[in-house]
């Protein structure tokens, strides 16, 4: 096994890293071609142009994430611990908007939120809303956006943890008399833990490389890592900065991930996979 | 009078369509030993849950010492239960585990820490404080839950099957471990088992449930000698139960007689109500076998049949007779190492003294689900 | 919980969908405006023009959901039965390539398999491949693109309910004068095929609506649905046709899920959630 | 002499750093109902997977009836295993679970479906072709394994532990009929247990084992009345062990003298080495409870005591006493309703025959992990 499944790891992970890698370190422009010319500078020069991006995107997944946390725990709550004989349909239609693809639900966000739109245009006409009030091109649109694209990926991994808690524990703690609120600060969310964690792995990481949501719910003041990327990858045709750019995003969650890792002692993630 | 720990006063519950519990009344004396004892499906847990608070009854009052705690929640209950699975708090050590009850209480600091390790003592698990639920045996895991009710002295201690888990080995030495400690600390315990063995070595009176009502309530020796029903004789152990017919009775004895002819006496004070037709049963280890060529002794009861199997079981043996009408007959006969086992297909003379022989009313038959645990 | 349930549904799932159906029966252009006249053509116009896209959809995703299952039922195989106590290790380096976000990866496919990229540049070079020979803007680049990225979505539930089959039944089997061959056939692939089932799901769905593997690595004979509605929507500004091939879409994979999830009589998917 | 159907030969079976199975060499009679009883992490259920063929031995041979199957594929043994926890196929009716041995040996269609419903009559499922394993109780679904692995004929049947998963009273019945099922079908069992009274009650012989080895094998009467080491006492009943040293020995009798100056007379072939330290014993059965102001009767064994406990079990009444140097001792009599019962705290005499009296060689102590299940 040490054979294929380093052969797979070597064709699907350490293939396009090294391609980015070396990518990253060449000089020449699309007409003259690219060389190695192990030129660092190009990372120099990602983090000089667009570190105001990067950190946009590590505060809108930030904050995103938190929000996921914070919308689907009483949802996921709710339907493993009240949910009965239903749990199941419960959990299906939370998860229903999220069979639709993503761009469909996203553009169907912003032609609700347009500054004309079905909400903000009546509310303008009536002027309940300046006219200069706007929804779209704002970090709110935008980390909203992420935060409802991403909400089963966190959702589900509580619902799990939640779901599996041994109901006598939570009547033991009642025995001992715990109220509702003990029973759920002592008891309940101790043991739901290894769903935050591995839901914020799952939500972080892809909310992290997003483009889809800045670039239709968002504006110029919104742009995502993602969006530079593809930006001076598909428009540009700046290869290099594009994949010194990739490489640097990914070396950030790679380690975060491994961090994040070593401190739950894998043991949340293996729960969960 | 003893004072009253637990009443119930006709207390049902009804899930969607099934009652669970059926008009149960019951009261259970301060410091007593209680077992609820039935198979699965008899409403004994639900009887517990309703007093822990867990499930509230759709009809009925609870007291706990005399005071109505029916629609209470179950953390302001006096009254602690030792969950069947444990229930131990996997994220806590076994001392945050069993200081749980006292912490939500307000105890202070250095009391918790005294009376917790009075509770380890006390269950025979000092040095355990700082291990997770998960490094300990089942048997230890057990203790710990008993520790951790037992810590809050609280008025009533449930005990829902907490041995269930168990091999029958740790089983019996916690049997004698459990009512050491309730001696040890006088508090009330209502337990919980489908185990009759286990009911009848510890409680100080059982009640045998069946489709969410009591059958009989009494001493282990008052249910065991003399089950008031069909369903109690099977169910606290081998029956052998013939069908008669009263034929006449003076003030201390009466006759049954068998349909196949043989006549039985019994007390008369076993027979409780007009029927003639009943249902006569002896306890196997208070029959002798004899050979059916030795002389009878007079006043004892006998019946003849062929012996079909002999089982050695070390302490004991166990035969199993076609008795009359070919019908099973279990005897158990002590390994004192001396006896002389009869052969299988031999014809064995039973007999058994008229103070042995119940009389019973006759029960449904088992249904399939009683069957499981 | 009928109403919070309800209102979760109604905002996100019922309030798209209904702008979407009222979007996609206006008629107007950018710069008048658009009104409701329930102009029904759309639909018409809609699949007259795509209706070949559409197809090529549905062709792309069934046969990457078929590639997805043949390359990632082995895997999950070997783990589940072969992995021993490193089993959530080689999960875990099974989908570490997919903890990079779906872009980066994709692009980083787009410059190695580029017609004088990292592989065909050398072999047209040493003349081993013909000039003309190219992979990228094919079918089977985009088909194989998306088998690629949906992978995990296929393998996770096929380990899942690979993971689950108890060990004795397998033994019992063995036992029972099975071959190995045949302790695949009548035991171990039976009672996989919940994990096959929720796999296809999660796979097909969101396969049917991607469009970032058809724009990356395809070219214009490989245009899919998904890049049809982010044409017409963002370009063209075609808002009705947009949303009425949204809503013929979406319409058809719900439709799809619901027989599909009525066939299962939702235990498998009640046993993966 | 009978034929032998499982030998084993000096078989040894280690994991990593374990040795499960140590040496181990036994052989079984063709027809015989054979027992490995031991307590869990003895290496039973190693030995029965190394016969079934899902454990290849690190060392040594595996014949089955003469034919040496060390490494040879399980699909191609003609054994069969009934599995602790049934191992029904969940996706197939019952009828598909008896019949998939049949079908992988491509035996006709018309002589699949006259087997099995030959099966299911002979464990007493007829009818119950069509449901699925989950629409089946605890004890059907064990029957439903045992009719899967019986159709096939094999010529020896596994069981591991088949019985586990039962609770009690349906258990006591799934052993007196697996008896009757193997008197029926004639075929050689090799039954894994931890629970003595199963292995007593079933067995034609046992062989009772600890860390890999066997300690004791033998028919049931003469491992549970002359245990050969303490671990076999102490594992198959209570065994009341005091420690003594030989004092002199006859042709036939020898005398113990114990630290606490009683003697104890004990047959002089139950001293099988030449050590003076040693443990005798007597099970609790044996014993007959005495005031200690009756006459003592001349030529039985005699020590006294004081009461500690009395317990009430229904068939009989089970004793405590601190024996000399304040030993517990347990003493069981049958419950025969006449007897009269000393209270607690009085002094008594434990008397019983030399030739009850048994001698064992010290084990260590049971470990911690030993107790589980």
């Amino acid at each position: 096994m040490v054979l294929p499944g380093g052969a797979w790891l070597f064709v699907f992970f350490l293939v396009p890293i090294l391609f980015l890698a070396s990518v990253s370190l060449q000089t020449g422009n699309i007409f003259d071609g690219f060389r190695l010319t192990w030129h660092f500078r190009n990372y120099v020069d990602a983090v000089q142009l667009y570190h105001v991006q990067f950190l946009r995107s590590l505060r809108y997944a930030s904050i995103a994430t938190a929000v996921t946390i914070v919308v689907s725990y009483p949802l996921a709550y709710w339907i493993a611990f009240r949910g009965g004989r239903h749990k199941t349909t419960f959990l299906f239609l939370l998860l229903l908007p999220f069979f639709v693809s993503f761009v469909i639900r996203t553009l169907a966000w912003q032609f609700i939120l347009a500054d004309d739109g079905i909400v903000l245009g009546p509310l303008k006409r009536w002027h309940l809303l300046p006219q200069s009030f706007h929804v779209l091109a704002t970090s709110t649109a935008v980390i909203a956006g992420i935060a409802y694209n991403f909400l089963p990926f966190m959702a589900l991994p509580l619902y799990v943890s939640l779901e599996r808690i041994d109901r006598s524990v939570v009547e033991a703690a009642q025995d001992l008399y715990a109220n509702k609120l003990e029973v759920f600060r002592r008891v309940i969310f101790p043991l739901s833990i290894p769903g935050v964690f591995a839901g914020v792995l799952l939500t972080f990481v892809p909310a992290m490389g997003d483009y889809v949501n800045a670039s239709i719910l968002g504006g110029t003041k919104t742009t995502m890592i993602g969006n530079i990327i593809q930006l001076e990858y598909l428009t540009n045709f700046h290869y290099p900065i594009a994949a010194a750019l990739s490489f640097i995003l990914m070396a950030v969650l790679l380690l975060g991930i491994f961090v994040y890792a070593r401190v739950l002692g894998t043991r949340s993630i293996e729960e969960y996979v | 009078m003893a004072d009253i720990d637990v009443r119930m006063d006709q207390v049902s519950k009804q899930f969607a369509e099934v009652t669970a519990v059926d008009e149960l009344t019951l009261e259970i004396d301060r410091g007593e030993f209680f077992s609820l004892l039935g198979p699965s499906g008899c409403g004994k847990t639900t009887t517990l849950r309703m007093i822990g608070g867990f499930e509230e009854p759709s009809r009925g009052r609870i007291y706990l010492g005399g005071k109505d705690v029916t629609t209470m929640a179950p953390y302001r209950r006096n009254v602690n239960t030792v969950f069947q699975s444990y229930a131990l708090f996997p994220h806590l050590t076994v001392f945050d585990n069993v200081a749980f009850g006292l912490r939500r209480k307000k105890v202070q600091k250095t009391e918790v820490g005294r009376r917790v390790g009075d509770a380890l003592r006390l269950v025979d698990l000092p040095g355990f404080e700082r291990r997770k639920p998960s490094q300990l045996s089942g048997g230890q895991q057990q203790r710990v839950a008993l520790a951790r009710a037992l810590v809050n002295e609280p008025q009533v201690l449930l005990l829902d099957e907490p041995l269930g888990a168990l091999d029958l080995k740790l089983r019996k030495q916690m049997q004698l471990e459990l009512k050491r400690i309730q001696n040890e600390v006088g508090i009330t315990f209502l337990y919980v088992t489908h185990d009759q063995d286990e009911a009848m070595t510890m409680s100080n009176r059982i009640a045998v449930m069946r489709h969410g009502r009591i059958e009989q309530i009494g001493a282990p020796e008052d249910v065991y000698e003399a089950p008031a029903t069909e369903f109690v004789a099977g169910f606290l152990g081998a029956s052998n139960l013939l069908d008669g017919e009263v034929k006449d009775s003076d003030g201390s004895r009466a006759t049954i007689r068998l349909r196949t002819g043989d006549a039985i006496t019994v007390p008369a004070e076993r027979l409780d109500g007009p029927e003639r037709k009943v249902k006569v049963g002896v306890r196997p280890e208070k029959i002798k076998l004899e050979q059916d060529s030795e002389p009878l002794a007079g006043g004892w009861n006998a019946i003849e049949g062929t012996l079909r199997m002999a089982t050695y079981v070390g302490v004991s043996h166990q035969f199993t007779i076609d008795g009359p009408g070919d019908r099973p007959l279990t005897v158990y006969a002590q390994n004192l190492g001396a006896e002389t086992i009869p052969a299988p297909g031999q014809r064995v003379r039973l007999v058994w003294r008229p103070e042995h022989t119940f009389v019973v009313r006759p029960s449904e038959p088992l249904a399939d689900w009683e069957e499981e645990t």
